[in-house]
Formats: structure tokens, C-alpha cells, sequence
């Protein structure tokens, strides 16, 4: 029996897997052809203390090896959320986490407090990093001050594990993680949507409502690998890896570069099965290898070379 | 709209025959008997990319009979060209059917229009209308002649044919819905598929005669099963298709945006607000 | 008669295609079987002061859409190019820019002055945007202070324009390009390539010699366009737009975006037929819309959308 | 190394035939009378991908004659694939001959080894070497005895040819280096193209010998034609064919990166530095 089983903050995953936030509804849409209880856990689509009617359409265009995807947190508030919507969660047969985003600290702390109170809510994961809403949605995860700022607000509203999501659109990424894991988050997920921009050369006019959107798929991989590796170099606390996972040798490629569960977005549009697939096949993978537990290979992408040869003026 | 989105699963088909209808025109035939079964018109399928390359393609269901399901597309990017290349006996993963069909309950003058890759998705309510006794007319559109694939087996099926070019190759030189507006007779219902323009004008054409029409809309589909708010167009918010959330009547608008994928694909023309 | 004429400064070139630096070495290569008086201008490799050996190999990884290199800008130094290779750019039949990179403000204004002292070389791109350098390579456009230094330096050092190539791997490129028109630059050339890293799963460790790469192709063409937009609202100065073009329509997109020329540079390593095309394809698209010259097309992304339905607390 | 890349172009060649010697082994013809014309043995061409989406393909020139020239290619990832779907009357785009190819003059007895895949390098020497009278014996090594394609071929051509397999199921169990090792008989020149390991236990073996080899290099290509400087492998800085660079013989080492596909793909295994 291989052990493909991580631990997050407090949260216990029996499966490494989580399907990514905005990418899975709340499960219940994938539900009628998708085995729940071998998923690992669905994070849920973002929510933000007001109703938000999000961006005007259209919101998704399908670029080479991925997607722009421009939706603007459209969600009920967490008013309604928590009255019509969260107690439905208490039947999923996987782990439900919760995904809180806003405009200030003051909503995140309100949004994290309220949701993270319910029990069908296992752990929060904090979106401090969409792309897709005019103002300041980004603006947390590309500052290292608002990001330990609003992390540590969170931090005191629940005691339930707290992931937070980071932006790739960011000088330094390293420097986010730090400050996100002194502020106390358990875990950290990343990345989110790399921002891109398509226009209609038809029409002369951008592609999506929004204008820009985020970029998410196959495309961005080796975007959001060396981002791992180097959120990993970071910090201590565990990673759950994001951006282009497909197949098996994908998400081991993030495993490999030091995190400790991966998620799936955009590779459950291409095919459903994927998530399922990669639990089997992983186990299968590392069975093969002789290695009894995940946790083994994670981080463990060797870094032996140098450059054996130099000119004097060389510094590579 | 009635639902059919209860019962979709992951079904691992074989692809039984290929036809091109034009040039770029495509229908592939599969064996699928539990999803024929569950079948309603104006249901879809997630075709997942047979190279795993890509985003799965949302097609119409265009025949459901027995054990056999077809879809009809046209080739006019990547991933249907990689559809255009499938063989018989190739496998595929098809995940359906999807989606709100048309209410057909009670209609028995019907107007159905078409505008190209339209077609597709109206085989099914023409069938069902036929045999409950109604009777159809089908107005089609397309940019020429030979793009007015199928329509021989519309007259077949028992439905009255007026066809429209862009060209003038064939019938009507001009939009098809000049025709619609034309008509003497005034049917209980327009049921309509095919490019947003079109359907924007069919709109307006059943304002103007007060016909209730039902849109079968398209819009860039990620997931397709109503995972990730992409797909969306705004509908009135008291709509019985609006997805749960509070009214958002403020600032003069009482607006929702409802998931084509999942509240749709087919909406009443008179509750959208696009 | 279609203009597709551009001026980056004082430099004038026919057709407003040119071939990315590292991609094309100096023409030469590609001279066989391309027709180089059709393509342009020809951007060549990166110089350095001193000597490189450039990175341990593997030095290329194809990915999805694209591919990622850490080449490590190997090169003879100036004095070496100066004294064996510059007299051969005299006749290439078309226009000639040179490329350099360096280490210190220092290594910058001694190259450009040397390199740009030649007749062969028309125009002078800074490339301090390499993200295949262990050291600093990448600092100083990632830092908008640095970045005002090296560039007042190079101008300093000669008359000749001067393209200031950008890093996409920043948080606010805007900033940077702003910092760059105020120090002298005559355009700015946007992208290079966005940093990346791929992991051989089968043998545990980083594909590439240098651990991390740059990547490039058309899996960054979103990232790119939206990187142009948004240096066009911060500059007046011209934009040279690349990332990912393989087609007219791809062109057409940067300069929708804001772009005055294009350049490509992986997409020659699909079919090194493409800048021909693109520049045949462009004169008939203007054409065909009775646009007489290219620049009326620079800039025209309408983006007249806004969101029409708002809840009170939208910031969207 | 003898040069042939003065005269290469952009061929824009029609496929004449297509054989599948194993599974996933496939041989495309062409027709590239131009080509063939200054091919010389050890060139390879860069594959323009049909479709447009990815990297062009290096593979080297299986077979030149007359009118046609051939490739021969593993099926190993998706630009493989893809040309492995064309079909004779397809057009493909093809730039080549590049590349500096084998050394052969003067040469009366030499042994070749092929290992896998590398046997598509290796028919153009082994047919000029035996036309100009020399004794060739072919090492050719694969996984298994399927993968040994096109063997009877090499004999018909006039060499003598020893396999082996990894399985077993064919000649010697284990490297085809094995049994170059084993040999009584000591070439004048050793010319090998495989996998890198097999190719570094040629440069040994040969090296133990005293018999200059000549290998074929493969490493992942970008440009294909010495514009990028992706390809390198690190030789002696005094290599004739070592690039235009300054001497680099600081730190106690006196090398140079050359491009596989500029000054190789062919380089002398005692001047590689790897
Ligand atoms: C509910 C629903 C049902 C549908 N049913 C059918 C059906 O039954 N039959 C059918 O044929 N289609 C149907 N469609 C449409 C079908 O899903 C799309 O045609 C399909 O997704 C196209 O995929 P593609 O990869 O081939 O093309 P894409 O690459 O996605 O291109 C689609 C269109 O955009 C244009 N385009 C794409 N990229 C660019 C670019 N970079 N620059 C300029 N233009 C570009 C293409 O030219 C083309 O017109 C349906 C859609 C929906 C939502
Ligand atoms: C000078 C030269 C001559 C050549 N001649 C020939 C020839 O004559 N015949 C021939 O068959 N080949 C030849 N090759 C090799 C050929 O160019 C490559 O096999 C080809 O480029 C592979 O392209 P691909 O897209 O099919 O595979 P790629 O996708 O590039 O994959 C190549 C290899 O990497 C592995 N791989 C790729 N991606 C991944 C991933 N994400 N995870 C794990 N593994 C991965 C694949 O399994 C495969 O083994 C030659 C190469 C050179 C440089
Ligand atoms: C359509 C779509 C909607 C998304 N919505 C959210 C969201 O609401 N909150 C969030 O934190 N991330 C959101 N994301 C980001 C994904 O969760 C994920 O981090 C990102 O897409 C990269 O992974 P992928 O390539 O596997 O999709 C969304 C992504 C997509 C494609
Ligand atoms: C193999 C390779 C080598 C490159 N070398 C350089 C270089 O020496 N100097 C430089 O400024 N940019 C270099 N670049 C970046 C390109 O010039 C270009 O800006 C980038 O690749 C994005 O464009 P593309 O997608 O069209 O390639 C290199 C890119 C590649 C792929
Ligand atoms: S496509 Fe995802 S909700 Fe409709
Ligand atoms: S592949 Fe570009 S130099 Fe060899």
C-alpha cells in the first residue's frame, strides 16, 4: 500500500489531489460522472462578502495549450451563500475547502470568520491573488506588507487550516511566501492565473469582457514549476502545487520541485477522468519505484550541476 | 426548460460511421444506447480530445436513435479538426447528455430556424414535434447551397423546408430570418440555433409577432457542466432558469448571468438581456 | 501600395519585422533558404563584455506551445566579435541591430559604445531582461531604479537608437518602461522570455543544465500581448511586440495592442518561412481593409466595454 | 568533417511512400531530386510540422536516390506522431541537407554501430563506403528483435551485420558495444550513431582500440541551422571543428561549446569533451 496521503495545517488528505477553486462548482456538477471519494478534496469557487455579478462576457477564450479566463469572482455573498448553499457541502463524499476572496482586509477576516465557522468547511484557502477584478483583487499577493496583513487577519478569525493562494505576477515570489508563512498561513497554493491579455483581430477589440484575464493550462507549467521550486526554497510549510497538471508525469513534476499535494483546474475541462487517473496511476508510479509514501519524492528534483567550464569573466 | 442534465456520465463510445456532408461538414455516428435513452432535444456533449490536447469541445446532439448517437460539426479550429480526423472504429470519450433541451409540451405550429452549424441541434425537436402530430415548418440559413447540409432529410422527416443563402446560391438571397418575418402564418412557437446575430434577430422577430421563441445559445464553453461560471449571458432575474442567487435588481436592472451550460443552452429570447 | 515602414528612432525600416536576438544568429545561419531583404532586420546575439561559455547543456526543453532555454549568453566577448565577426554583417542584405548584455552599469556603456561605433551595426538593443544568468543578469529590469541607470549609461555611450528590452517577470512592467523612456530609450522591446522550469520525472532532476530557463513560444503570446498594452498606456515611445508570433493574425495582435514592429523568434524554429509570410500577409490584410499604412492599426483595440449590470458592492 | 550545409533550402516536397517497419517505426519518401542531389552521408533535415503547432523535427537522411530521398523515425512524442499520420500525396515542408556528415575517404575497413533509432543515419555511409570497396560491418543494436528494422536491408547492401538486442530475442543478449568490445578484427574507423550512452561506450571502446570514431550527435534542437546556440556539446577549443571563438583554455581546460547541428551533427569522439 502506497501512502499518498498529505497533511495540511490540521487538514488530513487521504489523496493529494484537490480540484482547483472556480474550476469545479462545488463538486455536485462533476458528481453525476466523477467518483467524489477519490478526488481528495474540491476547493470551492471563490466567495467575497458582497454579491458580485461578475465580469461582462465573454469571459473564457481558449489560447494555444490553455485558456484566458476572465469571470470576476461571480458569487452570491457570503450572506446567502451560508444560507442557500454551504449546508448542501455536508454530503460531498470528499473534503470541501472553502475559498474566500475581497477588497480589504476588513472582508476577508468578515468572509473567513463566517465561512470558516460551518462544519461542512474543512480548511480555508485564501484567494488573495485573482487576476480578474478591476481594482485591487491582485494587489494583496503582490505586496509582501498587504499579503502578511491580510493573512494574519485571517489567521485570527479561524483556527481551521489556512491556505494561501499567490500570484505569479510578482517580481519575487519568494518573498510573498515568506511573509505569508510568518503571518501564519499552514499552506500555501501555487500559482494562480498567470494575466494575459487576447484581442479579436476581426473585430479589433480585446477578446474578453474584462479586456485582460488570467492565464491558466499546460501552457503555464513550467511557469508554475519553477514558481514551486522556489516557494519551496522559501518556506517550511507544505505546498499545494497548481497550473497545467494533466497527466501523472505532470503533477510528479510538482511534486518533485517541493509540493506536498497538487490541484487540478483547467485539466478537468479537457477530461474529467484526470483527477481519478492521477490517484491510480501515481500510486502505480511510485509502487514500481519501491517508494512506500509521497511525501518521499517531494522537493527531491536533484540540483547537482554546475557549469564545468568557465571563462574568467563568466558568473553563470 | 426541462432538464436532462440529471444523468450525464462518462461514456467511452466507438465511433460507427463518418460522413462528410461538405466540405468541412462532418458527422460522426457512435454507439451509445444509455445516453440515447436519456436523450432530450436540445441536449449536448462534452467531446474530451481524443489527443488530450486541447479543452473538450461542446457539440449538439444531432441524432439519438436505438443504440446510435451522432454529433454534426464544422471544422473551423483546432480541436474540430482533430474530430474531422477521427476513423470508425476509433474510441472516444463523450461526456452528456448535458444541458436544458426545448419545451415541446403542447406545441403544434412550429418554426424552427437554422443557421448553419444550427442545424444540429434541431433534428431532435423537429422529430419529437413531428410525431406528436405538430405541425413544423424549418427555416434554414447558410452561406451557400452546399452548406445547407441535410436538408433533404428535414423534408424527409416531415417538416416543410425554406432555406435562405448568403450568396443567393440557393432559395432566399439574404438572412433567413427575412423569411421568418415574412410569414403569413403565425406559429405558437420559434425554436432557434445557430450564430448569436441571427438569433439576436430572430429575437426581435418574435417580439414583433408575439411568439414566444426559445434560443439555443452558444458561448465558449470550459467545463460545460456548470463548474466554472465562463459560459454565461444575462437573463432577467426573476427568470424560472436564473441560477440561485439574490435578486439583483439594483441600479435599475433586476439582471442575473445563468450558465449556458448548465441553465441553457436553450433560454426564452424574451427573458435575456443581452 | 501598403506602407509597412516603422521608425524606432532615427532608424528606419522597411518592413516592421524583426528576428529575435538569440534566434537568428547573425542572419547568416537562416541566409541559405530565407530572403533577408524581406524580413526586416535581423537582432543579433547578445554580446558581452567579457567572454561566456554560456550554460551546461541540456540547454533547450520543448514544452507545451512552446519552449524553454537557458542558453546562458554564450558569446566571444566584444573585443573577439569586433575584431572577427562584425565586418561580415557589412553586406547582409538586411538591416542589422546589435544586442548587448552585461553584468554592471559599467560592462554595458563599455560594449554599447564599442559595438555601436560600427558602421555594420545600425541600432542597439539592451538586453537586461536574460533570465538564463545565475548572477544578476535579470536584476536590473525587474528593478525600475536599475534600470534608469543602465539605460542613461548607453545612451550616453552612443546616438544610435536604442531598444530597451523588458522582462516580463516583473509586477509592474509599466514602471520599468516608464523608467526607461526617462533615461533615453529610443523603443522598448517587450518580452523576453518569462521564467520557467521543467523536471525530467524519470530521472529526478531539472531538465536543463542551468535548473531554470526562459520560456518562449506561442504558450506566451497572451502574456505578451497584455505585457505591450500595458506598456503602451505607460510610454509615447515605440514598442517592438513579440512573444509567440507565428502568424499575421498573431502580429496583428501586438500591434493592436500597441506594438509599432514585431519580432520572431521561436516561431522561425516552426517553419523559417514565417516572416516572410507574415510580411506579405500583412501588406494584403491592410489591403483588403483600405488601411494604407500599418501605423493606423497601432493601438486600435477598442476596448469600450464595461460592465453593464452591477450589485452595489461590485468593484468589477 | 566534410561540410554540406552551404546548399541547404526549404524543399516543399510531396510524400511518395510510407512503409511502417515496426510498430511506431516509420519511413516517409519524398520526392527532392534537388536534395538527394547534394545530400551527402551523415546530413539531416529539419522537418517543418504540418500542422504548424510545434518545433520543427531533426531526422537524419535515411535514404537518397535518384529523385528520392527518405526519412526514418521512432514515434516517441507528439511531433513524431504527427508526422506519422501523413500519408503518400501529403505535401511537407522540409529544409535540408544541414549538417557536417562522416568523414569517409581513405577509409577500407570500418565498422558501423547503430543503436535503435540511429540506424536512420547510417545506410548513406555504409552504401558509399561499400561502393568505394571498403569492408563494412554493421553493429546494430535495439531493444528487441522487432526494433531491428530494416536489417536484411544493410545486408543486401554488402555489409556484414552483427545484432543484438536488450531482450535477448535477437543475436547477442545485451549492448551492441558488447560485441564491438569482443571483436578480433580492428577497423580503420569506427562510425557510430544511437543514444548518448551508447555512444559514450563507443568512444570508450574505440578509444581502448586506438581506432578513430566518428560519432553522430543527437541533442534537442530549436533552430536546427546554428542560430541559437541550443544544441551545443563542449569539444577541445582546438578542434577544427570547433566554432569561431576565443582559445578558452583557462581553469586548466581548453574548451569550446560547438553546435551539434552547425559544426556536428558528426564530431571524432576524442575531441568531445563530455
Ligand atoms: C452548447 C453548444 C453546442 C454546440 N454545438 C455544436 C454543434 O453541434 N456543431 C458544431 O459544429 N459546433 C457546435 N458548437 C460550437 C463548437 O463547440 C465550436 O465550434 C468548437 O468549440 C470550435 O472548436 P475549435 O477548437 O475547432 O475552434 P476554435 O479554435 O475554438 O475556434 C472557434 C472559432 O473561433 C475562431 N478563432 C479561434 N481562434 C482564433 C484566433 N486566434 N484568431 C481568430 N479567430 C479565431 C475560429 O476561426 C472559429 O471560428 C456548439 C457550442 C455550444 C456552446
Ligand atoms: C541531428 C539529429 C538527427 C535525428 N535523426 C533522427 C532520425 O533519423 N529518426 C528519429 O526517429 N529521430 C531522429 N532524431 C531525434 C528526433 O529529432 C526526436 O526524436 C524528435 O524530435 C522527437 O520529437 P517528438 O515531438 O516526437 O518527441 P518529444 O515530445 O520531443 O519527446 C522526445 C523524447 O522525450 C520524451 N519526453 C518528451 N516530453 C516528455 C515529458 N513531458 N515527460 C517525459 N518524457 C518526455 C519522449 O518520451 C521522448 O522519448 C534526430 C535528432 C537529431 C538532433
Ligand atoms: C475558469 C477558471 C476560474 C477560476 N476561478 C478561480 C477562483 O474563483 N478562485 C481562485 O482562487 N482561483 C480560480 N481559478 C484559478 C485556478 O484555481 C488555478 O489556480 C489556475 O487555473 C491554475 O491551475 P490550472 O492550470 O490547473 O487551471 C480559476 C481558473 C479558471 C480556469
Ligand atoms: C533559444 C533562444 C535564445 C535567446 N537568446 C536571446 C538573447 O541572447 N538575447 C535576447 O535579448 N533575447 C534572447 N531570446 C529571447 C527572444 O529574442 C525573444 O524575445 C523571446 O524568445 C520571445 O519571443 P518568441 O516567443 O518569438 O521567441 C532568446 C530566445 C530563445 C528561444
Ligand atoms: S462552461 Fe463552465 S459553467 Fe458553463
Ligand atoms: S539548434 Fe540552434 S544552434 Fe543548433
Amino acid at each position: 500500500m502506497v501512502d499518498l496521503s498529505v497533511d495540511l495545517g490540521n487538514l488530513h488528505l487521504q489523496y493529494p489531489t484537490l480540484m482547483g477553486s472556480g474550476c469545479y462548482g462545488s463538486g455536485e456538477e462533476f458528481a453525476p460522472f466523477v467518483d467524489l471519494s477519490r478526488i481528495g478534496a474540491v476547493v470551492l469557487k471563490s466567495v467575497t462578502r458582497q454579491p458580485r455579478l461578475g465580469n461582462p462576457t465573454p469571459r473564457l477564450v481558449h489560447t494555444p495549450a490553455g485558456m484566458l479566463n476572465a469571470i470576476g469572482l461571480q458569487n452570491p455573498g457570503i450572506d446567502w451563500y451560508l444560507e442557500h448553499d454551504v449546508a448542501k457541502f455536508a454530503d460531498r463524499p470528499c473534503v470541501v475547502i472553502g475559498s474566500v476572496a475581497g477588497f480589504s482586509v476588513d472582508d476577508y477576516a468578515y468572509t473567513v470568520e463566517k465561512l470558516a465557522a460551518r462544519d461542512e468547511i474543512k480548511a480555508i484557502e485564501l484567494n488573495i491573488s485573482c487576476p480578474n477584478v478591476a481594482s485591487e483583487g491582485e494587489t494583496f499577493a503582490c505586496d509582501p506588507n498587504l499579503t502578511g496583513k491580510v493573512v494574519r487577519a485571517a489567521r485570527a478569525a479561524t483556527g481551521k487550516t489556512l491556505i494561501v493562494k499567490l500570484s505569479p505576477n510578482v517580481t519575487d515570489i519568494g518573498a510573498i511566501a515568506r511573509e505569508a508563512q510568518a503571518a501564519g498561513a499552514d499552506a500555501l497554493a501555487v500559482i494562480n492565473t498567470v494575466r494575459g491579455m487576447s484581442i479579436d483581430v476581426d473585430l479589433m477589440r480585446p477578446r474578453l469582457g474584462n479586456v485582460t484575464g488570467g492565464l491558466s493550462g499546460p501552457a503555464i507549467r513550467p511557469i508554475a514549476v519553477l514558481a514551486v521550486y522556489e516557494v519551496a526554497r522559501a518556506v517550511t510549510i507544505p505546498i499545494v502545487g497548481q497550473g497545467g497538471i494533466e497527466t501523472t508525469r505532470d503533477a510528479i513534476e510538482f511534486f518533485l520541485a517541493g509540493a506536498s499535494a497538487v490541484s487540478i483546474g483547467t485539466g478537468n475541462f479537457t477530461d474529467p477522468r484526470i483527477p481519478m487517473r492521477i490517484v491510480d496511476e501515481l500510486a502505480e508510479f511510485l509502487r514500481r519505484r519501491n517508494v512506500r509514501s509521497l511525501k518521499q519524492i517531494v522537493g527531491k528534483a536533484n540540483v547537482g550541476f554546475a557549469n564545468p567550464y568557465q571563462y574568467e569573466g563568466d558568473e553563470g | 426548460m426541462p432538464t436532462i442534465s440529471s444523468a450525464p456520465t462518462v461514456h467511452t463510445v466507438r465511433i460507427t460511421d463518418r460522413r462528410e456532408l461538405a466540405p468541412g461538414v462532418v458527422v460522426l455516428g457512435f454507439d451509445a444506447p444509455e445516453m440515447v435513452r436519456v436523450t432530450r432535444p436540445g441536449a449536448f456533449v462534452m467531446v474530451i480530445p481524443p489527443g488530450g490536447e486541447s479543452a473538450a469541445t461542446a457539440l449538439g446532439i444531432y441524432e439519438a436513435d436505438g443504440r446510435r448517437a451522432s454529433v454534426l460539426f464544422f471544422v473551423v479550429g483546432k480541436r474540430t479538426q482533430e474530430l474531422a480526423e477521427m476513423r470508425v472504429g476509433d474510441e472516444l470519450g463523450v461526456v452528456g447528455p448535458l444541458g436544458n433541451g426545448f419545451s415541446l409540451d403542447g406545441l403544434s405550429d412550429v418554426a424552427i430556424v437554422a443557421g448553419g452549424v444550427g442545424i444540429a441541434s434541431v433534428l431532435l425537436p423537429a422529430q419529437a414535434l413531428v410525431a406528436s402530430g405538430a405541425r413544423v415548418r424549418l427555416y434554414y440559413g447558410a452561406r451557400s447551397a452546399e452548406l445547407l447540409v441535410d436538408r433533404e432529410r428535414f423534408a424527409r422527416e416531415g417538416c416543410e423546408v425554406l432555406v435562405s443563402t448568403d450568396d443567393g446560391s440557393m432559395g432566399h438571397s439574404g438572412y433567413i430570418t427575412d423569411l421568418l418575418a415574412q410569414t403569413d402564418r403565425r406559429p405558437d412557437a420559434i425554436l432557434a440555433c445557430g450564430p448569436t446575430p441571427m438569433l439576436r434577430a430572430v429575437a426581435r422577430v418574435a417580439a414583433e409577432m408575439n411568439v414566444p421563441a426559445q434560443l439555443s445559445l452558444e458561448e465558449t464553453f470550459a467545463c460545460g457542466v456548470g463548474g466554472c461560471w465562463g459560459c454565461v449571458v444575462p437573463l432577467v432575474g426573476n427568470s424560472a432558469q436564473a441560477p440561485s442567487f439574490p435578486p439583483a435588481d439594483r441600479n435599475g436592472s433586476d439582471v442575473v448571468y445563468a450558465r449556458v451550460c448548465k441553465e441553457g443552452p436553450v433560454f426564452w429570447a424574451h427573458e435575456l438581456r443581452w
